[in-house]
């Protein structure tokens, strides 16, 4: 790694820092450019009538209301999956247990789980959710698919904000007569509400931008949901068909840079949540 | 004639259009994915019951119409001998297999030995077709798609296999768009499907329009088969014969589908 | 100001053979020691000698947060404090205040503070929170600077308001016992003054045990004061004696200042 | 006094769960990452084994033939088409992403990276079809018409190129990490000595932090292996062994996607199979990583 002999130590650290900053300006240049390549092709397709308006012709003309409402109902229900049982088993490791060999074991779990490619858990939905357990390609189905996915982003975040309590809010509420699980609901979580909120903004996003799993768990019906059993559409899977089957450029724009504003403004708000809501509790 | 892509990838659709829910009986359709957006189509149409649209492919389609879990099963290619016990066909509409090349290319016709030879992978360049000197993309359907088996059964053979290099795309819409983008690509949607982006090829002579997939002529083509246990009666008979009156296959040819029973 | 003799000799926290260690580290060797009731019992001895792992065994907060291990006898009242759990536990830790070294507010505002160990308790009705609140601002001499700022964040408090705050809050369950660990030592000597006038006016309904490094503090206010050094209890006697005429040689030798 | 703390101890009791029950449900919480890797190990192997069992594993691992509705399940192109992709994303994603987390880490005002840090996570965030999708509208003709390059465009070049830029938040964001947790005073001591940031960079902070980068390359190998849907826009999908990096691949992860629509029985168990494929490369390079970085913790613990 270490820079050719035949540059003098003073050269070679000018080069090396220009070479430093090409790369990053690069790596950033290229998020401005996918970002701005997106919403230049989609602002003229962009209008409150594309949001608001229901397809027709299989979303060559109309709007994309449905596939709106579909992502907001199958990320809801994963958060409704992933909020719970991320924060609760963060909770048990950050203050219920101390290092031993179960809490590796669960952890390196998690850690494996954080690696699954999503197209497996699409597998995994498809077989378990959609078949074994009878949903069929429905809200539900890609919702819980959803939540198991974005599980370890939540424990993982959770847990370091819980970390991040000082110690001796629990010394002070147990000795105030609180029993442990009061003293964490009604000081330490508190104190650790922006990062954990972090962490399920931070997995919405993910679950948001999801395709792979999706499409073989929530389906590909481009119809308003009503019941959590109806199959559904959602954003990124419609931008995924719009683009594949060549239907309609326009539509196809428009529905990615709502894809990407939704994204950058879910990215956005964890970003800020993060650092006002933890200013006011240091 | 709007020419538009109406086949959804993937058609998880298990209620009827909910645009209008006339009263009467109500009769599930169930089989080919490349049927089943034409049967929502008169299903939308058709006003003497409510009409439920399910996928899963001719194989199921066929099951379903044995074991009566639908009423009537959608099937989009021939059946094997062993398949027909018990049911009757009904071809409702033909559905030809346009081979598309780029609007640019000199090339217009071919014979099936040609296009065996192309997508075997033996002819890799449109100079030996008369064509400029530039190797042919040849764009395939994944395994699976009724429109490749249609295809491979006409065009491949039982010997013959299409070439492992062929790109692969699981949208017809898709592989139109690849070969509109490609001046030397070769690829094929069903007739529904074409659009002036891409020009559809003289087969063995034959240019694939309407009339020649109705009488035949045009021989890369599928039947659209409704099939019913025994002759079809009560509600499956009348949203059939709804489907080949005048009204229904006005409804196919808008689609672009050749109609059976009207020039 | 020398404080009265024992006022009575009913003994509230009663202290047997009692030795912490963390993991396979000793801290404290066998103690026995007793904590008369009405009184303020100093813990005197040099910084790691164990006198803070002994206060934090006391209401327990030293086994179930700092994993340490504590064997022999503690009783409040009657109570077996290394037997009681869960809930059992929190209800002793109502009845025994404790208040660390550096003053530790809880991120909320002054009121909610000090109505914080009643609303644990279940205590719902705001009426009886403003008067216990109140109440207990009022014994932790903090009242009259606190009055009209109940909605301040405790954070904006001074060291010796916030210091004075967690005696206040300590007291809002009527404790009868109120466990100090060096509670002064992160304050001037005026502000330490004021605290000790605070302890001093708890007694006698409150018993007081306080750790502290402040030799002069004992004196002033302990009505009996241990010394432990290295982990040792090296001897308990009235404070006015344990000064006068200390046995042991190296008590001698701690209050000359000569080491620790 | 005693009679105190039994009521009040009584009355808590009842007003709400116990802390014993709390704890408990908080227990079988924690548990719930495992179980799910549990019970998608037991599905992906109840749903693919029975044809590897009837079919022999040598049917998928030593064929190089895949037509699945006749018989043939050789996943051999699959696995070269992944490793080809792969390594072209890290080809791309590891100097960019190494030179990205040094100019971060260590060259980077505070202000600059407080600024920098969270558009690198926004890098990650943006959904791969989007990737996908820019990969088609720009890359694929780009290849397709540039006279040096030519093929159809649709091939291993793209998908590496697409895949390079997706994984480098992966391996910029890890090696971050792994440069943080060097001490300063390694920096302090070489600077100190009279050495550049440059000289100090390479001559000691890197192989300082040599196995948390080891552990972001095998971590970013990972995302690269799992990606889906940009693989399948971009590369071409061709059941082939690349003769050159112009020429059109399919992935294991495509090769499941694709299909998946349509297939039904043995063809469906297949792409179960290749999922099995898939599940066991991603865990085992997951386990790698994680011994690769506990690894350096220890050597600084």
């Amino acid at each position: 790694m270490t820079m050719p002999r035949l540059l003098a130590p003073r050269s070679a650290q000018r080069v090396a820092m220009t070479l430093m900053w090409a790369a990053t300006a690069a790596t950033v240049g290229l998020l401005l450019f996918i970002i701005g390549f997106v919403l230049r092709r989609g602002a003229s397709t962009l209008s409150w009538e594309f949001l608001f308006s229901s397809p027709r012709h299989s979303g060559a003309l109309g709007g994309i209301l449905p596939t709106v409402v579909s992502t907001i109902y199958v990320s809801a229900a994963a958060v409704l999956v992933a909020a719970p049982l991320g924060v609760a088993a963060a909770i048990y490791l950050a203050e219920y247990t101390k290092e031993s060999r179960l809490t590796r074991v669960i952890r390196s779990g998690t850690d494996a789980l954080a690696g699954i490619p999503s197209i497996i858990f699409g597998l995994f939905g498809f077989a378990f959710f959609v078949t074994a357990l009878g949903m069929g390609w429905s809200i539900l189905s890609g919702g819980l698919t959803l939540g198991l996915m974005i599980l370890p982003t939540v424990i993982r975040t959770s847990e370091e904000a819980l970390r991040a309590v000082p110690r001796h809010y629990r010394d002070v509420a147990q000795s105030l007569g609180a029993s442990k699980w009061q003293s964490i609901r009604s000081v330490v979580l508190p104190a650790a509400a922006p990062g954990v909120m972090t962490g399920v903004v931070l997995g919405i996003g993910r679950a948001v931008s999801e395709t792979a799993a999706v499409i073989f768990t929530a389906g590909v019906a481009l119809k308003m949901p009503f019941s959590p059993f109806d199959s559904a559409r959602t954003m990124s899977v419609h931008f995924y068909t719009l683009t594949m089957e060549g239907i309609s450029d326009d539509m196809a724009y428009g529905t990615a840079s709502v894809l990407v504003v939704t994204i950058l403004l879910i990215n956005i708000g964890a970003y800020t949540i993060m650092n006002r809501l933890t200013r006011k509790y240091r | 004639m709007a020419r538009v892509a109406l086949c959804l990838a993937v058609t998880g659709c298990t209620r009827a259009a909910d645009a209008h829910v006339p009263a009467g009986a109500v009769i599930t359709l169930a089989g080919s994915t490349s049927i089943q957006p034409f049967a929502e189509r008169w299903a939308e149409e058709y006003a003497g019951g409510r009409i439920i649209v399910q996928s899963g492919g001719s194989t199921a389609g066929i099951k379903a119409a044995h074991d009566g879990t639908a009423d009537i099963g959608m099937s989009s290619r021939a059946l094997q001998p062993a398949e027909t016990a018990g049911l009757v066909e009904t071809v409702v509409a033909r559905d030809g297999i346009a081979v598309i090349v780029h609007a640019s290319n000199p090339v217009r016709a071919l014979t099936y030995a040609q296009l065996r030879a192309i997508y075997g992978g033996t002819i890799r360049n449109w100079r030996q077709l008369g064509g400029p000197d530039a190797a042919i993309t040849v764009i395939t359907r994944e395994d699976g798609s009724g429109t490749r088996d249609a295809f491979e059964q006409f065009v491949m053979g039982a010997s013959h296999e299409i070439t492992a290099s062929a790109l692969v795309t699981a949208y017809s819409g898709g592989l139109r768009k690849m070969v509109s983008q490609d001046p030397n690509a070769i690829g094929y949607v069903t007739f529904s499907q074409l659009n002036p982006q891409v020009h559809a090829l003289a087969i063995d002579g034959v240019t694939p329009t309407e009339p020649s997939i109705a009488s035949g002529a045009y021989r890369l083509q599928r039947p659209f088969v409704f099939l019913t246990r025994g002759a079809p009666q009560g509600a499956a008979q009348q949203f059939i014969a709804y489907v080949l009156s005048d009204a229904g296959q006005r409804i196919a040819r808008a689609e672009g589908l050749a109609p059976v029973t009207i020039q | 100001m020398t404080v009265a003799a024992s006022i009575s000799d009913r003994v509230v926290i009663d202290i047997r053979d009692v030795s912490i260690r963390y993991g396979d580290m000793v801290v404290l060797q066998p103690v026995t020691l007793q904590v008369f009731a009405g009184t303020i019992h100093g813990v005197i001895g040099p910084a790691g000698s164990g006198k803070t792992s002994l206060l934090r065994s006391i209401n327990k907060l030293s086994v179930e947060l700092d994993d340490a291990t504590v064997s022999g006898r503690i009783e409040i009242d009657g109570n077996d404090v290394l037997a009681l759990r869960g809930d059992a536990l929190a209800a002793l830790r109502r009845k025994v205040g404790i208040v660390f070294a550096t003053p530790q507010p809880l991120p909320r505002t002054v009121f909610e503070n000090v109505a914080f160990a009643p609303r644990m308790a279940g205590v719902r009705d705001e009426g009886a929170l403003r008067a216990t609140v109140e109440r207990a601002l009022r014994s932790a001499q903090l009242w009259d600077e606190v009055a009209d700022r109940l909605d301040l964040m405790a954070s904006q408090l001074s060291g010796g308001q916030q210091q004075r705050l967690c005696i206040a809050r300590a007291l809002a369950l009527n404790p009868s016992v109120l466990l100090l660990d060096e509670p002064c030592s992160a304050l001037d000597p005026i502000t330490t003054r004021r605290i000790e006038d605070t302890l001093v006016a708890l007694t006698p309904d409150v018993t007081v045990l306080l750790v502290t490094n402040n030799i002069r503090q004992a004196e002033r206010i302990a009505t009996r004061t241990s010394f432990i050094l290295m982990g040792e209890l090296v001897e308990t006697a009235p404070t006015s004696r344990l000064f006068a005429e200390p046995r042991d040689s190296r008590t001698r030798d701690y209050l000359a200042g000569r080491f620790g | 006094m005693m009679m105190m703390i039994a009521r009040t101890r009584t009355w808590m009791a009842t007003a709400h769960l116990s802390d014993a029950v709390i704890e408990r449900c908080l227990q079988l919480a924690a548990w719930s990452a495992v179980t799910t890797l549990a019970l998608i190990t037991l599905f992906i192997l109840r749903e693919g084994m029975p044809v590897v069992f009837d079919r022999g594993p040598m049917a998928f691992l030593g064929d190089v033939r895949w037509a699945p509705t006749r018989g043939h399940f050789g996943l051999l192109p699959m696995i070269a088409g992944t490793a080809v992709v792969t390594a072209g994303a890290l080809l791309i994603g590891l100097p960019l992403g190494l030179a990205g987390a040094i100019t971060l880490a260590e060259l980077a005002p505070m202000k600059a990276r407080l600024v920098l840090k969270p558009m690198i996570e926004l890098l990650a965030g943006i959904p791969s079809v989007v990737y996908g999708f820019i990969g088609m509208e720009i890359l694929v003709p780009f290849i397709r018409e540039r006279g040096t390059l030519g093929g159809p465009g649709y091939s291993a070049l793209a998908a590496s190129i697409i895949l390079g830029i997706m994984v480098l938040p992966t391996i910029i964001g890890i090696s971050i990490d792994a440069l943080e947790a060097v001490p300063k005073s390694y920096r302090d001591g070489s600077r100190a000595l009279g050495a550049t940031q440059w000289q100090t960079i390479t001559g000691v902070v890197l192989p300082a932090a040599r196995s948390g980068i080891v552990a972001a390359v095998i971590l970013g190998m990972g995302r690269a292996v799992g990606e889906t849907m940009a693989v399948i826009m971009v590369a071409g999908n061709a059941v082939q062994f690349p003769g050159s990096l112009l020429a059109p691949v399919r992935t294991l992860t495509a090769n499941i996607a694709l299909e998946m629509s349509y297939a039904t029985g043995a063809h469906a168990r297949a792409l179960f199979a290749t999922g099995i494929v898939l599940f066991i490369v991603s865990l085992s390079l997951n386990a790698i990583a994680g011994r690769v970085r506990s690894g350096k913790r220890a050597s600084f613990a």
